[in-house]
């Protein structure tokens, strides 16, 4: 983990309030170790928001890393005003990473902006496609950045039916965890579907990692802040209380069945 | 000795600074429960250049802490009400102090408790251990645990009897923290310095809240809790010029601390040291440039020791 | 007739509220040296929107205020030492009053004093002539004025002994504006609620400084001064949470407010109204669209008046 | 005076740390009085620097407004780092304006970045060229934006004789005096150049109007922020009191023997 200046090259809305942008990185992402690491980005050199904003890697290659975010409040609207060639100070990678194995078939579920982890993992899933299925869930068609192609093992979901499955992306689980033995699922999004995909994978014992978030201080375990409460503790190195778990050393990446959402 | 003369030569002023018996290499130190126990981020920043650590505070039992959410942004501040989250002192023993002996900066340790005698068991514990920790920081400002230390902090006599009662126990350096939010600090300075402290830090953070309209609750689980950052700057060096007026033993100015002329502001107060706390979250290795700035206002001002300047604007009548 | 069905149809929430005997049009008034004596930008806003205005602090005699610098910004906020710069009750009385009588909302005039003799001298001169003032904000508050107000706030029995004393000879509002460099404000409000208050202001500007490190003084002219704007927006919560579960009688929120979503904060902690203070500085009609976001979070959320949201953030156990 | 969103035209460094903005400000313009006045500018949305900064006006016409400004801290960084097509909130116009004679000749004296102003009375002067002379003084040739130019009345300095006359404007102000008569002097800059020209005046009991700085609030009066101290109480409508003056509402131009410098 660095802080590092980097450049921005492409900052673009890829969809409906939903923003990509990619930039040169290449100290940290001699750093990185894989889908689901986040990097925590300092708004400007000012003290107005003194704290930086956590956001998934949602590619890393050739020294260039990317992003992709949702417009939420200030510091986003600050994002989304950049330009390529503009300068961020960005501290990372941070955290650890999904971990999957290449036997199983993996089941990827992704909503809102929890879509930038996901779809890192997709893009290093490449070689195991054939076992590897996508399911993206979305309000609306205009808020999808893929095209629905079962076909190509990629279910997109929309709650108004405007594209793909109509529902959320529970409809599309269960239908694609049918067809399935021995699977793995991995998720990223916001608490409620979070929620839902627990109570899944739990009654139908599947193994599950889910991605979580949390109100962020310092990203690298000494504040304290960005706690969430857990089952099964296992001495880890920094989350030294067994009821709590710090999401930016131990996390953001846990097995369904240790996460408790309060 | 060739090593001597050659940093005599880069850094003209004189960082170095006192504190009790205690010398550090220069006068910025990470604040308590800012830092966490020091090692964390050692791969990320150069620890040991730094003049000092605090460590979290530590209890006589260790504490989960409060639920989350625990922190929150605020304009140039943030709130939080971590609780006191600890390993408690035992663990602190075994695993923490070890880790210090190669650390390279002054550690204090700093405690909390929520009885005189939860104070002395802490102290008692670790004196009876061998370890390079150089003093103790008495947190008795926390604002954020319900029976907690802020009963002390918000009382002279009880001020005074914690630590009377600590000095007895130690010969290490015993400094006093106090909170911003009394009538008068400096007061509560007053009773610390009677009572044998060898120094008082200030502030804590100053007692906030943060309400989600949307939820219609507080953003941070309790509802009151702690603001630091550099909102309250102007809070913490306002402190510092009143204690600075009322007592002799040196001052630890803390409070939104974020570059070398924030420092400096402190120093000019009346503190002979500073702690440097929310910034870390934004860089930990922030600290590290102040110390450079520092060396460059000394030399542009030809000032030979850091220690000439403290409380100059605090001591002048006008 | 017409006219207020319209109105009624507009904005489903009634922003209307009462303190005292008063009815203010909205819960949005502007804080007491932050909007001059309601005149002077007349021509820029339309201030008979305002719930109500609060005037500069009048003493008994006119006051030249501290020497310059008098302000600085500071992170998210700023430092003033005006040193109650003001005409004087005399002249308030002879050249302010008459232009209220058109000026289509509640002014309420600040006082400020040194002795409870002056506070009642300057109620007595302006109740012996006709105006339409609707009530007095006590201040007993102010940071920056060598012998001032300051004493009274710090004291329970002081406030308690200055607030009945005037109690008897006004009928008017009587609104005590607390100090936040206090250790507990809510025992100070229950003291001014004992005694006869119709409200209590909170809060008034923090405690700080600000040191220049280029020419080794203070940026005010007086070292402390008083801290405001955003920055204090969480110290300014905290104290309303904390005073509404002290008292019954109205508390209008102080501290920060630049839009809707900060007044629905000061509200939903326990405010039945808010000042608006520093924002007015970086735009004197800024306060107008606060009333309109808090119109659309009515609607959003289904809230019939103003009234049924106050506190309900702080009487939560939870 | 308005607030107004303003459009920006150009944003360019001029000299050396001095740059030039133009901007669309239809509204203010329409209220634009004359040299001297000036505006204040909101930095951005957020409440980081919760106050405007003060600039006076260099240039009021069709619509547009330009200011000359020197980077001194953050929020004249933002200000440089702004680019055409961007949007600042500004409030003005602002403040008395200088007022001449049509039969006098006036010498203006602008020193630093106190150059704005003058260079505005400057143009306003156009017809009165001939009875008119420019001063300014920098300190070194870098910040010059003019040229040395006796023969258009043009007279520049420079600390280090790097430009035009060597020294200051005092030496300057010298030699234009010595050889005119019923003269005024209008000047702006910093304090300690203010202070000399003060003195100069009053020993040679000419008039002039001084332009004067202080750290500004809000700009129209409510606060009370801005005094200084002055000489010769006329009464004002906002400066109720004898001591001090509100220079946003009865300054920024004051008669150099109404001024006490502290
Ligand atoms: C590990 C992790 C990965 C994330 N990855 C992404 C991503 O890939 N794409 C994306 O769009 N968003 C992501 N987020 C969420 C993102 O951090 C917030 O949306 C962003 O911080 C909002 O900032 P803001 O200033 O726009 O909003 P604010 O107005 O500050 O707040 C809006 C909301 O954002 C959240 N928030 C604000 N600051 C922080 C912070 N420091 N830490 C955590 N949450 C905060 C709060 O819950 C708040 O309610 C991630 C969060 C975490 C913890
Ligand atoms: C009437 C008037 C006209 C001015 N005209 C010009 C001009 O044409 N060109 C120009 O370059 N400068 C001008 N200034 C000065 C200019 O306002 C400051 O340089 C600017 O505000 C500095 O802001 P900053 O954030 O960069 O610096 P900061 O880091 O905030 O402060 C640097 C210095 O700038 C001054 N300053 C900061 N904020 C203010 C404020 N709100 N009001 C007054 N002074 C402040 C302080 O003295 C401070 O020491 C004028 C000032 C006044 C009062
Ligand atoms: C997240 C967080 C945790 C803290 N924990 C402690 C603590 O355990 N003990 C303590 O004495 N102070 C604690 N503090 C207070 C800091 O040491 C410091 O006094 C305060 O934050 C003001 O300094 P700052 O503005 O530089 O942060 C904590 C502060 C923060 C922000
Ligand atoms: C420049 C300035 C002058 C003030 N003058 C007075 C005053 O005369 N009387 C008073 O009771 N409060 C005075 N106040 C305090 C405000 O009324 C208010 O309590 C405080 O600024 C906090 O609110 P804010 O953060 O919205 O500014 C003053 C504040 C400022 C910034
Ligand atoms: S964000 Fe600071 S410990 Fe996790
Ligand atoms: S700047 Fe506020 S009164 Fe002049």
């Amino acid at each position: 983990m660095k802080t590092e200046d980097v450049i921005i090259i492409n900052n673009n809305e890829i969809a409906s309030e939903i923003w990509e942008m990619e930039f040169l990185a290449p100290k940290i992402s001699s750093n990185y170790k894989g889908a689901g690491q986040f990097i925590q980005i300092q708004l400007d050199p000012g003290w107005g928001n003194p704290l930086r904003r956590p956001m998934s890697i949602a590619s890393c290659r050739d020294s260039k890393i990317s992003i992709i975010y949702k417009i939420f409040g200030q510091g986003t609207k600050i994002l989304s005003q950049k330009i390529s060639g503009d300068v961020l100070n960005v501290l990372g990678p941070l955290g650890n990473s999904f971990q999957y194995k290449k036997n199983n078939l993996n089941i990827l579920v992704g909503g809102g902006v929890g879509l930038a982890p996901i779809i890192n993992l997709w893009k290093e899933l490449d070689e195991l496609r054939d076992n590897s299925y996508l399911i993206i869930g979305a309000k609306t068609k205009n808020e999808h950045i893929h095209s629905h192609n079962p076909d190509e093992h990629i279910y997109l979901t929309t709650d108004d039916g405007s594209m793909g499955l109509p529902g959320t992306v529970m409809e599309a689980l269960k239908v694609v965890y049918e067809n399935v033995k021995s699977s793995e699922v991995f998720a990223c999004g916001p608490e409620p579907m979070l929620k839902q995909i627990q109570s899944f994978v739990i009654k139908n014992n599947i193994p599950a990692q889910l991605s979580v978030e949390s109100y962020m201080g310092c990203g690298v375990g000494i504040c304290q802040g960005c706690i969430i409460s857990r089952r099964n503790y296992k001495n880890k190195n920094h989350s030294y209380h067994k009821k709590y778990s710090l999401v930016c050393v131990d996390g953001p990446i846990y097995s369904a069945g240790d996460v408790i959402f309060d | 000795m060739d090593l001597f003369i050659q940093q005599e030569m880069l850094s003209l002023i004189d960082m170095s600074i006192k504190i009790g018996k205690v010398l550090f290499k220069n006068p910025i130190i990470t604040a308590s429960g800012t830092f966490g126990y020091g090692t964390e981020v050692s791969s990320l920043v150069n620890v040991s250049k730094f003049g000092g650590i605090v460590t979290k505070s530590i209890t006589l039992n260790p504490r989960e802490g409060n639920p989350p959410p625990r922190i929150v942004e605020t304009p140039s501040g943030m709130l939080n009400s971590i609780g006191l989250a600890n390993i408690g002192v035992d663990q602190y023993i075994s695993k923490k102090i070890p880790l210090y002996s190669t650390i390279g900066t002054n550690i204090i340790m700093n405690i909390a408790g929520t009885t005189v005698n939860e104070y002395i068991e802490i102290i008692k514990k670790v004196e009876s251990v061998s370890s390079n920790i150089v003093g103790y920081e008495i947190n008795i400002s926390c604002p954020n645990v319900k029976r907690g230390g802020m009963e002390f902090g918000i009382d002279c006599d009880l001020t005074e009897k914690l630590t009377e009662s600590l000095r007895k126990i130690t010969e290490r350096l015993l400094i006093v923290k106090l909170s911003p939010n009394v009538t008068n600090i400096a007061s509560i300075a007053q009773s610390a310095e009677k009572a044998g402290a060898d120094a008082v830090s200030a502030i804590n953070t100053v007692v906030g809240m943060s309400i989600d309209i949307h939820k219609q609750k507080s953003k941070v689980y309790t509802k009151l809790s702690g603001l630091s950052g550099p909102a309250i700057r102007p809070i913490g060096i306002a402190s510092v010029h009143k204690i600075f007026q009322a007592i002799d033993i040196p001052i630890i100015g803390i409070g939104g601390i974020t570059c070398g002329n924030d420092v400096l502001e402190y120093i000019l107060a009346g503190a002979s040291a500073v702690q440097v706390g929310t910034s870390n979250y934004r860089d930990p290795g922030i600290a590290l440039s102040m110390i450079e700035e520092i060396k460059l206002y000394g030399e542009k001002y030809i000032i030979s020791s850091i220690s000439d300047i403290v409380g100059v604007v605090s001591s002048n009548t006008k």
